[in-house]
């Protein structure tokens, strides 16, 4: 066997996406020099790279041209005009987005700091695009009242992710790119450290620390069509669930409206943003029967479900009638090649058609978590309801349930969360750590814990089923029975089914017996992690009776604030999660709950 | 082997680079027996006038033109934005390279022949 | 795939693997699997289907699916490319067969993986974040989208190692910067926000700089993002002959972008 | 860059050079003798043509042999050397072939001896 080392560092960071390399960077700045970076992929191939379309902040820099009504074109403000948008706004977009289940104190906070982040990354060399004076540009996005979504033509993202990740190495920031993490150790409440998997070698390390934070992005690898990454199998969530700590939130997971076709591939939110139609098998523009005011713009969830009833009652386009068409061909070649050439390469790779010239196949497709580790604005991961911490564990970004995107994110607020939590949560685990946190003692053997499950993949002694048919089984099911519409009878179904699953999987081997760069057994551990927290979502999804955000049910078709405005909060026990409930910081007097309205 | 049009140019400018500056010094040398007077001179020249020299100065030719015209294409290049057309520029290149090649050798050949 | 409109055209393809295990195996070798193929079947489709179904041991590279995370840069029948965004079909040859090889020139961790070690020491090696002046200020730099243009896109290169691996001078010499690399210092260089484009024209100039590169276009060739790093780098190399008036021509834009951005 | 610059440089000069070389030298006649090459080498204005020419054909051939070797990554380590050496060649080659052409005077100037 190969050697395993312990390696302690003051703080270590797992996952090196927008959150976790921010959350690096500024402990780093706060002073802490011993820190740690986990990344199962390179980190600047974490999934915060793929977002296209934004990251909200309201600067005011444009408005739309007075008298062309809302979804008029827009123009620079002049200065010295009164700035068309304010932090107020974009916390109502956001409350309202959220179904009332975002909290507003969370809220307010990260509208608040929005500007300031942005510039943050401005000044640190980010390219975003511009407006003729030189001010950041901006464009709408769904379920925004004003074009406050700052962009670098469609791939925002991945300028954040190298800017950042720029900035961190030039600050000293040790990565160890393509590790990754097993195993969280907490014990009586406290956080001790992780094991982590030396992908290269095949060996494992206990790695100790003062405090661990959590990036590890979100979990839409569990459905069959969607738009993440094959990293975003939600590892980190398992993985804390696994060791105590609740899952919060975790039946809201947002299918994103334009999904290429068959392949879940994401077509840019800007593709509407920018002024695409959506458009169905009689060439209508369907969602003047939904949201006659916003139309395509309308927040995702509802876009979704929109195409999926046309889809069922079949005004579907395609051979199966399973697509919606999205046409941009009116926009024009100009503005397709300098707003969005990447969406453009994408269609043309992928389905074979140039935006310019005709309309692309699409369909709803997983995207977004909303759900995830409950943690303060501070990062500060909780241990239940009441808000007990534990000592030493933090979280953001996408994995993370801080709840500010509440029951529905809207788009360019998650790369804004990720960022700004991140940051926050690096602050506070440096104060933490200069405080006089110190390294605790772990007991057991969490390294021969680890290896012991490694070593159950690799015996083929007796294994009949394959744990690629185990996961494409879930896929499947979460696809088919948790997806955009939901009902008490299918979710019942697909809890058993995975319950099968989870037992399928004790008899899984993997094929490759190797130790040097298994990603065969990656994979098995990734299943491992979709099937635990699978069961959270569909259970959690189950309980919930009422529809609200991304979580919609047919069987209980409105939303009830009686009963449900709380949050869910799902404890690992030997026969499935216990959940307990806990209630929504609402400001009751500025931002009462109302019926949501498009 | 990574194949390319840019690696071969760049193989063959480098050959011929090289085989240039090896020539370069015998010349140097041949040339140099000048001061020694004709006798020697053309003794020394003689070792380079036999039939394969002869041949080996078409070879000669060709490495000259080639590694000439690949480097003006690079010069081209450096002065202008023109790496978009860097396949037809290399086409074009080697076309000419071809086609002066055969206008300064078969002169050449036609010489010897001649003896 | 859900009923897809181009499933009736499936065809059988010979997928022919590099594989390679330095623990186990002398020497690479090459494994051939038979799958079937529609139009819109990805090579990474291709790879994925291979390892779920056949052989659990095929080891590659790839994450985002988007052609934007820069993981699955292999060679496809001796061409550099992601293979994400890339459909089988398009490089089958006459005998329906597609090769599929590590990188070259770069050493094999095992299969398809490559060690990428010496091109992210050199993209460290030319300081990639922005040195900003002193000072934050208060409001956003006015960086105007001219000088954003001239950038080139140099900010979409998703680090995918394709041109790096592709260019015989990296082959050569591994203390080459790289065409990676050198596309990053020049959108450094260029960026207005950025104080220090005269030391960083200096790097450059030193012996594994630009004025290695010979211009063999390797890099343009393979880069599937569409960029152009020998244009970039003929770019620094006139800016370095008059690094000194670069120099100070980016001190007085900077105080105009300090003075714009209060 | 200075390398480059003189590489680049020399190229430039070299193409005229070598077209004039190759028209005058190695053109009409197809046979190069003694005789001709004296006749050439007579008059001052070919010798300064030439002596310019083989200090451009130097210094290209040498900074590109230069460059030709510090590609190959061992090679780095001894650049210093190799540079020393480049120098040396040049300086050698330079004064070897202009006192071949310089000193040439048609009367047999030297005592010849084989
Ligand atoms: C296609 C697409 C487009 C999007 N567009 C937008 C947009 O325009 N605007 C917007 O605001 N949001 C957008 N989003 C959402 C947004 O990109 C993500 O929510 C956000 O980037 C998440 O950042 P993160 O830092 O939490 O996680 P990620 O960036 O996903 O990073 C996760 C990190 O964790 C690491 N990791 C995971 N598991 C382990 C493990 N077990 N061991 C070690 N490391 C591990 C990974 O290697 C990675 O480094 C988009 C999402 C998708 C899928
Ligand atoms: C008209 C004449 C010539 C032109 C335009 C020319 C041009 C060039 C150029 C532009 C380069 C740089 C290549 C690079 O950067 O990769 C080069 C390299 C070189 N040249 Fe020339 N050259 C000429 C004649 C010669 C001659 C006569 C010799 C030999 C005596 C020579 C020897 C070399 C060598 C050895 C190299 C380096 C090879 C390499 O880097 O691949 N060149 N030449
Ligand atoms: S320049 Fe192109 S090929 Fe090279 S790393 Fe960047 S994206 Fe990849
Ligand atoms: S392939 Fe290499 S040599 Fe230069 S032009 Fe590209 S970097
Ligand atoms: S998988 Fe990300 S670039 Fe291909």
């Amino acid at each position: 066997m190969i050697e395993s080392r312990v390696i302690e560092h003051d703080i270590i960071v797992v996952g090196a996406g927008l959150a976790g390399t921010w959350a690096a960077l500024s402990a780093g700045q706060q002073g802490v020099a011993n820190i740690g970076v986990l990344s199962k992929i390179h980190p600047l191939r974490s999934h915060s790279g793929a977002a296209q379309g934004g990251i909200a902040a309201a600067l005011g820099n444009v408005r739309p041209v007075a008298g062309t009504g809302p979804r008029g074109p827009l123009e620079p403000v002049p200065a010295g005009d009164e700035p068309p948008d304010s932090w107020e706004l974009h916390m109502f977009d956001t409350i309202k987005g959220s179904d009332w289940l975002g909290d507003q104190a969370a809220i307010e906070l990260m509208v608040k700091e929005a500007p300031e982040m942005i510039l943050a990354y401005e000044h640190m060399g980010c390219v975003f695009s511009r407006l003729p004076d030189g001010r950041i540009a901006q464009r709408r996005f769904g379920g925004h009242s004003a074009p406050r979504a700052n962009y670098a033509a469609d791939y925002t993202g991945h300028v954040l992710l190298h800017t950042i990740h720029e900035q961190a190495l030039r600050h000293g920031v040790r990565f160890y790119s393509e590790w990754y993490c097993m195993d969280l150790i907490v014990e009586d409440n406290i956080c001790r450290g992780v094991v982590a998997l030396d992908i290269r070698t095949g060996a494992l390390h206990l790695m100790r620390a003062k405090a661990v934070f959590f990036g590890t992005g979100g979990y839409g690898r569990a459905w069959k069509i969607t738009s993440n990454a094959a990293a975003n199998t939600g590892d980190g969530v398992a993985i804390a669930y696994n060791a105590g700590v609740p899952l919060m939130d975790m039946e809201f997971v947002q299918f994103h409206p334009t999904g290429l076709y068959g392949k879940g591939i994401l077509m840019s939110e800007a593709c509407r943003g920018e002024g695409g139609y959506l458009v169905n098998r009689e060439g209508r523009r369907f969602m003047e029967d939904y949201a006659a005011d916003k139309m395509e713009l309308a927040p995702r969830d509802l876009v979704s479900r929109s195409e999926q009833i046309e889809i069922d009652e079949g005004r579907g386009t395609g051979a199966d009638g399973q697509g919606i068409d999205l046409d941009m061909t009116h926009l024009g070649r100009e503005k397709i090649m300098t707003r969005l050439p990447q969406v453009r390469e994408l269609a043309m790779n992928f389905a074979g058609v140039d935006i310019i010239e005709g309309p692309v196949p699409i369909q709803p497709t997983a995207h977004y978590s909303m759900g995830g580790i409950p943690a303060t604005v501070d990062g500060q991961v909780i241990a239940d309801a009441a808000g007990t911490p534990v000592v030493g564990f933090y979280a953001a970004g996408e994995c993370a349930c801080v709840s500010v995107h509440g029951a529905n994110r809207l788009g360019t607020n998650s790369l804004l969360g990720a960022s700004l939590f991140g940051r926050r949560a690096g602050t506070a685990m440096a104060a933490f750590v200069q405080d006089g946190a110190g390294l605790h003692p772990v007991s057991g053997d969490p390294v021969a814990r680890n290896q012991a499950r490694i070593a159950g993949f690799m015996d083929g002694g007796g294994k009949k089923e394959s744990v690629g048919q185990v996961g494409a089984e879930l896929k499947e099911t979460m696809t088919r029975q948790c997806g955009v519409f939901r009902n008490a009878e299918e979710m019942g179904k697909a809890l058993e089914k995975i319950k099968r699953l989870q037992q399928r999987f004790g008899q899984a081997g993997i094929m490759d017996k190797s130790r040097r760069f298994n990603t065969d057994l990656l994979g098995a551990i990734e299943t491992e992690h979709l099937l635990t927290f699978s069961e959270v979502i569909v259970a959690s999804g189950l309980a919930r009776t009422e529809s609200r955000g991304a979580h919609y049910r047919v069987d209980f078709p409105k939303r009830d604030d009686q009963e449900w405005l709380k949050h869910t909060m799902a404890h690992k026990a030997s026969d499935g999660p216990i959940l307990s409930y806990k209630p929504v910081h609402i400001f009751t007097d500025r931002y009462p709950p109302q019926e949501r309205k498009y | 082997m990574y194949r390319s049009t840019g690696f071969i140019s760049f193989i063959f400018r480098r050959v011929s680079g090289v085989a240039l500056v090896l020539y370069l010094f015998i010349h140097i040398w041949v040339i140099g027996s000048i001061n020694a007077g004709p006798a020697v001179f053309d003794q020394r020249l003689a070792l380079v006038q036999t039939p394969i020299f002869k041949l080996m100065e078409v070879a000669l030719l060709a490495a000259v033109i080639y590694h000439a015209f690949d480097g003006i294409r690079l010069l081209i290049v450096h002065y202008f934005n023109v790496t978009d057309a860097r396949k037809s520029m290399f086409y074009a290149m080697f076309a000419a390279f071809i086609l002066v090649t055969i206008a300064g050798g078969v002169p050449i050949i036609l010489f010897m022949l001649e003896g | 795939m859900t009923g897809n409109r181009m499933e009736a055209s499936t065809q059988s393809a010979a997928v022919r693997i590099q594989r390679f295990d330095p623990d186990v195996d002398k020497k690479p070798y090459f494994r051939t699997y038979h799958i079937p193929v529609t139009a819109d079947t990805t090579i990474l489709d291709a790879l994925d289907a291979i390892k779920q179904h056949q052989d659990g041991s095929v080891t590659f590279r790839r994450s985002c699916r988007h052609a934007i995370c820069g993981s699955c840069a292999m060679n496809i029948n001796g061409r550099n490319t992601l293979v994400c965004n890339q459909p089988v079909r398009a490089h089958l040859d006459k005998k329906n067969q597609i090769s599929i090889r590590p990188l070259p020139y770069l050493p094999i961790i095992k299969d398809l993986v490559v060690d990428r070690s010496s091109f992210w020491e050199q993209y460290l090696k030319v300081k990639p974040w922005l040195l900003p002046p002193d000072g934050v200020p208060e409001k956003e730099y006015r960086v105007s989208p001219d000088e954003v243009a001239a950038l080139q896109n140099a900010e979409t290169c998703i680090m995918c190692g394709a041109c790096y691996s592709a260019c015989q001078v990296v082959a050569l010499n591994k203390n080459y910067l790289g065409p990676h690399a050198l596309l990053k210092a020049f959108l450094r260089v260029l960026d207005p926000r950025d104080s220090q484009p005269g030391q960083r024209l200096q790097q450059l100039d030193g012996d594994y700089g630009v004025f290695r590169c010979h211009t063999i276009f390797n890099c343009i060739d393979a880069c599937p993002k569409q960029l152009n790093p020998t244009e970039a780098i003929e770019t620094l190399r006139k800016l370095i002959q008059k690094r000194v008036t670069f120099a100070a021509a980016r001190e007085v834009r900077q105080e105009k972008l300090l003075s714009e951005s209060r | 860059m200075r390398l480059f610059r003189m590489q680049r440089f020399s190229a430039i000069a070299l193409v005229v050079f070598m077209t004039i070389h190759m028209v005058v030298v190695h053109y009409p006649p197809f046979h190069i003798d003694f005789s001709r090459i004296i006749e050439r080498l007579d008059q001052p204005l070919w010798k300064g043509i030439d002596i310019a020419f083989l200090f451009f054909v130097l210094v290209h051939a040498l900074s590109g042999g230069y460059a030709v070797l510090m590609d190959i990554e061992r090679v780095n380590a001894s650049k210093r050397l190799l540079m020393g050496a480049a120098v040396l060649v040049g300086i050698a080659a330079f004064v070897y072939g202009s006192i071949t052409i310089l000193a040439f005077h048609p009367p047999a100037a030297v005592v010849v001896l084989p």
